[in-house]
């Protein structure tokens, strides 16, 4: 990087143009347009760091995004990337995965996109053990239309379309997910980058379906109406309520408002592919 | 189980379940090889506690060299990983992938059938006296900093230096008797080692570097065991000056940093002037800071100067009140490493006794519940301490069981029925006591409750330090406070007794664990009553005195019997009518309930 | 020169495969031209179902039955749903132990075939339809023997290839009672 | 029903046996008098006064008098009950006593020494604590004690030079020893010593 | 393997399995689909055929997964189909959007049944030829082909994935129940001559390409995935970067090519078969299952002397709007088109034909074809 | 016991020191950077961004570890650290 550099010395700051983790991203299109506070960003850093750890050549990786804040993740990663429609973004993955399975194909979305109106297909793709990554940003709302609620927003939770107080029970995602068969799950908060990254790096090295959910602020709407403060406040939440448990009984990991978030790596097992039982019963082998 | 706590203990002689809660290290030990690259890339720099902060170790590192286990942990407290963020470093450059931010402190329940409690010591801050300047003056310091200083595994390697311009010093001063042996500040006692450990600094000075100056200034030199005499005659030799007294005040010379006293010498008379390179403060022993912890798991005492109080001081030394529990080493007293070792020893050997009997009796002190009583209301399963009565579905009577029992005779007392039996501290033993106290003049006298444990030995302990109190106190021996029944006072006060008193343990030392809070709501539930009935309250005292306080027990009984004073005959007859009145009251509802039943019934 | 022609029975004889056979033995081996549609759906689960034919030497515009020249029934139900339709002069051909006569007087020949029985005794009652295909090969000569051995070994199951080689035989074979109402015989 | 039960259960015959503890009770409390007085409670088939109710003269007459005098509750007025209480269960044990039908009053703790210059009223407060022992031992009942099995294993808190020695010693006599250190090495503080006195070893 | 994937020979078989095979022998090596009648036979042929070549077939949760899977799979760089009937294919319609917004190839095959809704699963219909053309969203233009037996299911199929490589769209295959049930001779021809368009990927290094900037023919060249374009494709209006601009001035331009691509190449793209229309005073213009009804009644009408003539449609989209519009000004008496609908082609006839010239419409609403006497009857009314 | 003493050894212990770059135009000023920093090297600046917001400043660059938090912890790839010696021999070397 030969770009200008203005060294204001006593302090020992730099004041630059660049960053390093700029060829990953499509740095033209930055700064993003995520909200101030908003936990996605933090993801996409992680994750940029989480693929440059796992040694797959950024070439073979594919990002495939759906609709809404999350969605627009695909956009911002110096990858291949595709940006599907709403709920859309693990069935075409499915394809890309399935056409050239030299790829690594990553779906990274929101809550709202890839659990409630992409629902069927997550369920379907953790089922058949499909080879994907997937990285599910849960930060409790539809956050691009408004926040309006989502199949994962916590009971009681105010939103746009549950003024008086969200009165549905939510997902339990990783115990969904479990119970659909998925080979590894993980849960972290944004706040829990270090641990964060290093489930990517497992969730992108995971031969199956990796299904990482990430808990994300977003002090716009969800903060904003539920009264919860900045998306500062909101971390602060996280490092105070969030507790390491790997391993847990995903039965036991539900999100509550404002309840303790049971965080770790919850399920990690091996078992063929959707492809790998697919060609092994096509040649005849099996096992 | 190096790096972890007793946090929970349970059980009695014998079968104690005991968790202990096993402090994540963040380092699978197993693996860790000790290879030492994390501590190059740690950038948490902390002063090392073993070097006693003369040198630095990283928020990643092995306690000293020696250490068991080998292996490195990370202090969460000085790692920048402040949960849930870590920078990480260590983690990436360890190779054996052995670092993990996540591991979660494990808790282990053991059963065991004794314990031995050798919690140790701490060593006195003598900050606190300000006059000897310690934390102001570089050049002075403690005994366990000298340890240091001229141990070759210490921070200078054994170069025995000043801290302030890192010279050799040549003028060494040693002030005994710091926070020890003090009215004021420290501790009243003799810390029983010191004088002896600076002979040995004396010594090992005048061996490394022979013109060594060595002054002692003490109160009395205390070599009073095997060999020490000759120890100390042999510094003497080697040319140490002992001067009795100890000096006042500590000031530095700024610009050399040497150190001056004065002191008034209580052997020859007169006041001294001596100037220093360096002085070592003598620092006493104090109870370890967290003993009270695992005093409070075991139900245990201390003495009054705050080390574990043994059963018996000639007779059983090292067993502890509670059976099964034995004491040894600095936890018990201020003692030196052969004192401790045989103590260790004989505490091993009690400890032994017990293992190897293999088994043994529960003192027939325990609850009994007689089925055809109980209306299965399960009051007592809420007050037991001990979770020994099980449930058997509301309605239905309780099991106790028999082996956890502890004997407190809180169950009985919280019993409506009268269908729990406290073997060998029944109600009828009890109420005969009673009336036999206040078979005659009553009046004359204060019917006191006292806890075996507390208040009973407390009375035992004045006894046996011929404290005088008045004679009008009659004490009635339970296993607890809690055991003291409601009916028990009132049964008291309407055979006209003057006083009651209901005395146990601390609130907070409760020998059955929360036993005692029982006592206090019963006690409230009196006075409330007395209040309503016009019967005065003071005539009901509850007091909360230790076996270590003969003193409060003579001077409660002193107090107690001014307001025995204050009661008369008049205000005694009028409490015997009321309680009639009331008994004769309570008998008619009954019979009318009774009366009811038997309509319905018709 | 179009014929139309229907196979009928109940799900589960086979009698799309039947027409399925005719169809190709027509189209791909006599190299006449052939459609077949079947009804699908409900019906071929039990109830009455029938595969509708037609094979002409040129192309073939409208693939359906518009003037029913052959009817092979293999059901009651079929024989009385569709046997009204059968063209005067066409042939209708049944299994004469499942279907019960009754007389359509236009109808030029009727004959029947014991089909089932027939597969019966070779051993696997599902050849009946085959049986009866080597009965309609010989009644109509719509079709050649050839061409049909060889469209029923293209589309019958590995292995099963001599039954249903004997049960077309069987069928080919069946000197019928002719049931006269009309006069003359084969077409 | 066995003998020692049979014998609660009958109507109860009081032994009390008056101490004089040397001058410790003696010097304070009338003993003689209160021996006199003793008979005239009920159930009390005898009073017996000692020297030193403890030693061995002592638990001899206690054993004596209750085969002589078919005594079903012993009642000792000496000292404190966490003093000597094993004790004389013990005795009346050896004569086929269920050791929970004896019962003490201190006269001693709680009372001589305690009152040393007002010998009436001590002696009055001595013939309360028995007549309050003689009423509960009228309604003392044999108990049995529960024998229950020791875990063969030990747990010492401390890792220090005690513990370590302790735990030593316990693992050598062949049994399982946990030892529980909260620093994350054992060693104590004499890890942090250079040499100990008085022949300058090593410490570690 | 490709022989296996090409069928050399005459077969009998229904227009599903024509179809399948005619996919196979395009090359498609992906194929994603959702049971639904009477288009199953289709997912099930390829669910047995496809690992015999090597390809991968899937059967997704649905309709939309199935849609969206073959545009993953194309952009993977494989050629994907998928199959369909009424309700699935409204499902598919949005994610048809979205392959029509990031010019993906693939085919989709929608045999037709009745509708509107669940309504006649087992039976013909001809109900969705608007809504191919117009069921999504939005501006655009589309290419739908129609087989009317399986030796053009066979054929046609082959030409829907050679025109959606070429102008790098879904193209849609749209046969009806009757087709796609029907056994026929099918005679597939040796896989060497069988012509295939394949894509056209960028001769661009990475730096240079921009993956939405069309050649002359207002078509982009392509890339896949894993090429190391890393391109960045979106549903969203993107630029020629692939970024999404979400303005007026980027958005017109884009829809206006993406329709234009089709409308200004039609006239390379649409097919028709033409039977006596030299002569004709009436002109049947029918499609499909149809074509063959309007065809038998054609030839009894010349039979009778009557003189009709046939415009069958193989692409109903594009239109061949200019041969309409030469018939209309040749001055025939009038357009009959019969079609298993209530008027949906008709309309697009009537559209180009204008007001001089009668489109009589012989509606079906669906269940069974037309019987020729209802067609016969048509005619007998232009005639007089 | 506290430790109060200068440790003799201080002046000799290494730790990582890291330099912080910023990137202030990215910046929307949520803060995570000033308040996750382990060593509080960072302050929100009193200036704004052109976007108007405050950005972030080194206040303390001698207590930066290069722990690289800021960077990951950034959701706007507006600031990151690497370590002290990689940018002084960058420096050398644009020197040179």
């Amino acid at each position: 990087m030969s770009t200008a550099v203005t060294n204001t010395a006593p302090t020992g700051e730099r004041q630059v143009q660049h960053h390093p983790k700029d060829t990953l991203l499509r740095d033209d299109r930055l700064p993003h347009i995520w909200c101030p506070t908003c936990g996605i960003g933090t993801a996409v850093s992680c994750f940029v760091e989480a693929l440059r750890e796992s040694g797959i050549p950024e070439e073979k990786c594919v990002v495939v995004s759906g609709i809404g804040c999350t969605g627009r993740v695909a956009g911002y990663l110096n990858l291949d990337s595709f940006h599907t429609t709403h709920g859309r973004a693990i069935p075409f993955a499915t394809g890309v995965a399935l056409a050239n399975p030299d790829l690594h194909v990553v779906v990274f979305s929101g809550d709202g996109d890839l659990v409630a109106i992409g629902g069927n297909h997550l369920i379907n793709a953790a089922r058949r053990n499909m080879n994907l990554t997937v990285i599910c940003v849960n930060n409790f709302i539809y956050g691009m239309t408004g926040g309006q609620c989502a199949s994962t927003t916590p009971e009681t939770a105010r939103t746009s379309t549950s003024p008086r107080g969200n009165t549905e029970y939510p997902f339990n995602v990783p115990y969904l997910m479990e119970a659909c068969g998925a080979s590894y799950i993980a849960r972290w908060t944004v706040l829990h980058i270090r641990r964060l990254k290093k489930a990517m790096t497992e969730a992108l090295n995971k031969n199956g379906f990796a299904f990482v959910e990430v808990i994300a602020p977003c002090s716009t709407l969800y903060s904003r109406r539920n009264k919860l403060g900045t998306g500062y406040d909101l971390m602060k939440f996280y490092h105070d309520n969030a507790e390491i448990r790997h391993g847990a009984n995903t039965k036991d990991v539900g999100i509550g408002f404002q309840t303790k978030i049971i965080v770790g790596k919850f399920v990690d097992i091996t078992k063929p592919t959707f492809l790998e039982k697919y060609q092994g019963k096509t040649t005849g082998g099996g096992k | 189980m190096a790096y972890s706590e007793v946090v929970n203990v349970s059980g009695f002689v014998g079968n104690f379940k005991v968790t202990v809660k096993k402090k994540t290290r963040y380092v699978n030990e197993k693996e860790c090889t000790a290879c030492g690259e994390c501590v190059k890339v740690c950038p948490i720099t902390k002063p090392d506690a073993y070097q006693t902060g003369f040198s630095t170790r990283k928020a990643i590192y092995i306690p000293f060299p020696q250490a068991v286990p080998a292996s490195y942990l990370i202090n969460m407290d000085d790692c920048l990983g402040i949960n849930p963020i870590a920078c990480g470093k260590c983690a990436d450059v360890c190779e054996k992938k052995c670092i993990d931010f996540d591991q979660q402190d494990k808790f282990i329940d053991i059963e065991v059938g004794a314990i031995i409690v050798a919690t140790g010591m701490d060593v006195y801050d003598p900050s606190e006296i300000d006059e000897y300047g310690y934390t102001r003056f570089p050049n002075v310091i403690t005994s366990m900093e000298f340890e240091r200083l001229i141990c070759a595994g210490g921070p200078t390697e054994g170069h025995f230096i000043r801290p302030s311009d890192r010279q050799r010093p040549k003028r060494i001063g040693f002030i005994q008797c710091v926070g020890s042996r003090s009215a004021k500040r420290g501790n009243p006692y003799c810390s029983n080692i010191c004088c002896m450990n600076t002979v040995k600094d004396c010594l090992l000075l005048k061996d490394h570097y022979p013109d060594t100056d060595c002054t002692v200034f003490y109160m009395d030199i205390r070599a009073f065991g095997k060999s020490f005499e000759d120890f100390y005659m042999r510094s003497k030799e080697e040319g140490v000056k002992y001067l009795r007294g100890l000096p006042g005040e500590i000031e530095e010379d700024p610009a050399t940093r040497n150190l001056r006293v004065v002191v008034e010498n209580t052997n020859g008379g007169g006041v001294d002037f001596h100037e220093f390179d360096m002085i070592v403060l003598s620092t006493g022993v104090i109870p370890q800071k967290d003993s009270a912890v695992i005093r409070k798991l075991l139900t245990l005492s201390k003495t009054s100067d705050g080390f574990l109080m043994e059963a018996h001081p000639r007779l059983k030394p090292v067993d502890a009140p509670t059976r099964g529990v034995f004491l040894a080493g600095c936890a018990e007293s201020p003692k030196d490493i052969k004192d401790s070792v045989a103590q260790a020893g004989a505490a091993a050997s009690h400890a032994n006794i017990l293992l190897n009997a293999g088994h043994i009796s529960i003192e027939a002190v325990t609850s009994v519940i007689d089925d055809s009583m109980c209306n299965g209301c399960e009051l007592c399963i809420d007050v037991c301490p001990y979770h020994a009565i099980q449930s058997n579905g509301k309605k239905s009577p309780p099991t106790i069981i028999t082996a956890a029992c502890a004997g407190c005779g809180n169950c009985g007392a919280a019993c409506p029925t009268g269908s729990i039996t406290m073997r060998h501290f029944t109600d009828m033993q009890i109420e005969a006591q009673i009336d036999a106290i206040l078979e005659e003049d009553g009046d004359q006298k204060v019917l006191g409750f006292a806890c075996n444990w507390c208040s009973y030995a407390g009375g035992d302990f004045a006894g046996i330090s011929r404290l005088q109190y008045p004679t009008d106190a009659r004490l009635i021996r339970t296993m607890c406070s809690a055991r003291v029944d409601e009916e028990f006072i009132w049964r008291g006060f309407h055979k006209g007794a003057a006083m009651v008193l209901v005395s146990g343990c601390h609130y907070a030392d409760c020998h059955y664990i929360s036993a005692n809070r029982q006592t206090v709501q019963r006690v409230n539930r009196v006075w409330d009553k007395m209040e309503r009935l016009g019967i005065r309250p003071e005539r009901l005292q509850l007091e909360w005195i230790s076996a270590a306080e003969g003193q409060k027990f003579a001077k409660v009984m002193r107090d107690i019997e001014q307001m025995r004073k204050r009661v008369t005959k008049e205000e005694i007859d009028e409490t015997v009518r009321i309680l009639n009145e009331e008994r004769d009251k309570a008998a008619a509802k009954k019979a009318a309930k009774t009366d009811k039943k038997e309509q319905a019934a018709a | 020169m179009r014929t139309e022609l229907r196979v009928t029975g109940f799900g589960g004889q086979g009698i799309i495969l039947a027409g399925y056979i005719i169809g190709k033995a027509a189209a791909v081996y006599d190299g006449k031209h052939a459609t077949m549609v079947q009804a699908y759906g409900p019906e071929a689960r039990g109830s009455a179902c029938s595969s509708q034919v037609i094979i002409d030497d040129k192309p073939i515009q409208y693939p359906y039955l518009r003037k029913m020249q052959v009817l092979c029934a293999l059901s009651q139900e079929g024989y009385d749903k569709f046997a009204p339709f059968v063209e005067k002069d066409g042939i209708l051909l049944y299994d004469e132990d499942l279907v019960e006569f009754s007389a359509v007087p236009d109808v030029r020949i009727f004959r029947s075939v014991p089909a089932t029985r027939y597969a019966e005794e070779l051993g696997r009652v599902m050849v009946a339809n085959i049986t009866m295909l080597g009965f309609f090969t010989a009644q109509t000569g719509l079709v050649s023997p050839e061409a049909m051995k060889k469209a029923i070994l293209s589309a019958v199951p590995k292995g099963t290839g001599e039954l249903n080689t004997n049960a077309f035989e069987r069928g080919f074979q069946h000197q019928p009672a002719e049931v006269k109402l009309g006069a003359g015989a084969g077409v | 029903m066995d003998d020692v039960t049979k014998m609660a259960l009958d109507a109860p015959r009081i032994g009390v046996f008056v101490c004089d503890c040397g001058l410790n009770i003696a010097g304070t409390v009338d003993t003689a008098a209160v021996t006199e007085w003793a008979r005239s409670l009920p159930d009390v088939a005898c009073v017996v006064r000692n020297k030193y109710t403890c030693a061995d003269p002592g638990q001899n007459e206690i054993r004596k008098a209750v085969v002589e005098y078919k005594l079903n509750r012993v009642v000792v007025a000496s000292c404190s009950p966490r003093m000597h209480e094993p004790t004389f269960r013990g005795c009346v044990m050896d004569v086929g006593m269920n050791p929970y039908l004896m019962e003490m009053a201190n006269l001693r703790e709680h009372c001589s020494w305690v009152h040393a210059g007002e010998k009436d009223k001590a002696t009055e407060k001595a013939k309360d604590l028995i007549r309050s022992a003689v009423a509960r031992a009228r309604h003392l009942t044999p108990q049995e004690e529960l024998k229950v099995k020791v875990t063969k294993a030990a747990l010492v808190i401390g890792g220090g030079v005690t513990g370590i020695q302790a735990a030593l010693d316990l693992a050598d006599s062949g049994h399982q020893v946990y030892l529980v250190e909260k620093e994350a090495t054992i060693g104590g503080i004499m890890a942090g010593l250079d040499k100990t006195y008085p022949t300058m070893d090593c410490s570690i | 393997m490709s022989d296996h994937a090409v069928l050399t020979g005459e077969h009998f078989m229904t227009g599903d399995e024509a179809a399948a095979e005619g996919g196979l022998a395009a090359g498609c090596r992906f194929f994603g689909g959702y049971p639904i009648t009477p288009a199953t036979e289709v997912t099930e042929r390829m669910a047995e055929r496809l690992p015999e070549v090597g390809g991968v077939f899937i059967q997704m949760e649905d309709e939309m997964a199935s849609m969206n899977a073959i545009l993953g799979a194309s952009w993977a760089g494989v050629k994907s189909m998928s199959s369909t009937s009424g309700p699935g294919f409204s499902l598919m319609m949005e994610n048809f959007g979205l392959g029509i917004m990031t010019e993906t190839p693939c085919v989709l095959v929608n045999v037709q049944r009745g509708g509107p809704s669940t309504g006649l699963p087992t039976l013909v219909g001809q109900q969705d030829m608007q809504q191919c053309k117009w069921g999504s969203h939005g501006d655009f233009e589309v290419i739908a082909l129609s087989p009317s037996s399986p030796q053009e299911a066979f054929d046609f199929a082959i030409h829907a994935f050679n025109l959606s490589e070429q102008y790098r769209l879904p193209v849609f295959l749209m046969m009806d129940e009757s087709v796609g049930h029907m056994f026929e001779k099918v005679v597939i021809p040796p896989a060497d001559q069988i012509k295939l368009v394949e894509r056209r990927y960028t001769t661009k290094k990475p730096g240079d390409y921009l993956p939405f900037l069309p050649d002359e023919d207002l078509v982009p060249p392509m890339i896949k995935f894993g090429d190391g374009y890393r391109v960045h494709v979106t549903g969203l209006t993107h630029d020629e970067k692939g970024y999404p601009v979400m303005e007026q001035s980027c958005h017109h331009p884009l829809v206006t090519r993406l329709v234009d691509k089709i409308k200004k190449n039609a006239h390379k793209i649409y097919m028709y078969d033409e039977h006596y229309l030299d002569d004709a005073e009436v002109v049947m213009v029918s499609y499909g299952i149809t074509a063959r009804i309007a065809q038998q009644v054609v030839e009894e009408c010349r039979a009778d002397g009557k003189k009709v003539g046939h415009l069958r449609l193989i692409t109903c989209w594009p239109f061949p709007e200019a041969k309409i519009r030469e018939l209309a000004d040749r001055g025939v008496k009038g357009f009959i088109v019969p079609e298993i609908n209530l008027g949906q082609m008709s309309l697009e006839v009537e559209r180009v034909a204008g007001r001089g010239v009668p489109t009589i419409c012989v509606p079906n609403a669906g269940g069974a074809v037309h019987k020729p006497e209802e067609i016969h009857a048509a005619v007998r009314e232009v005639i007089k | 016991m506290k430790l109060w003493r200068t440790p003799l050894d201080a002046d000799k212990v290494r730790v990582p020191h890291g330099v912080v770059s910023i990137i202030i135009e990215r910046c929307k000023g949520c803060s995570f950077c000033v308040e996750y920093c382990p060593r509080d090297v960072l302050i929100i600046s009193k200036k704004f961004n052109k976007k108007g917001y405050h950005y972030p400043e080194v206040i303390s660059a001698g207590l930066c570890v290069d722990c690289n938090l800021c960077e990951d912890i950034c959701p706007e790839f507006a600031i990151y650290s690497d370590p002290e010696e990689q940018h002084s021999t960058a420096q050398t070397k644009e020197n040179a």
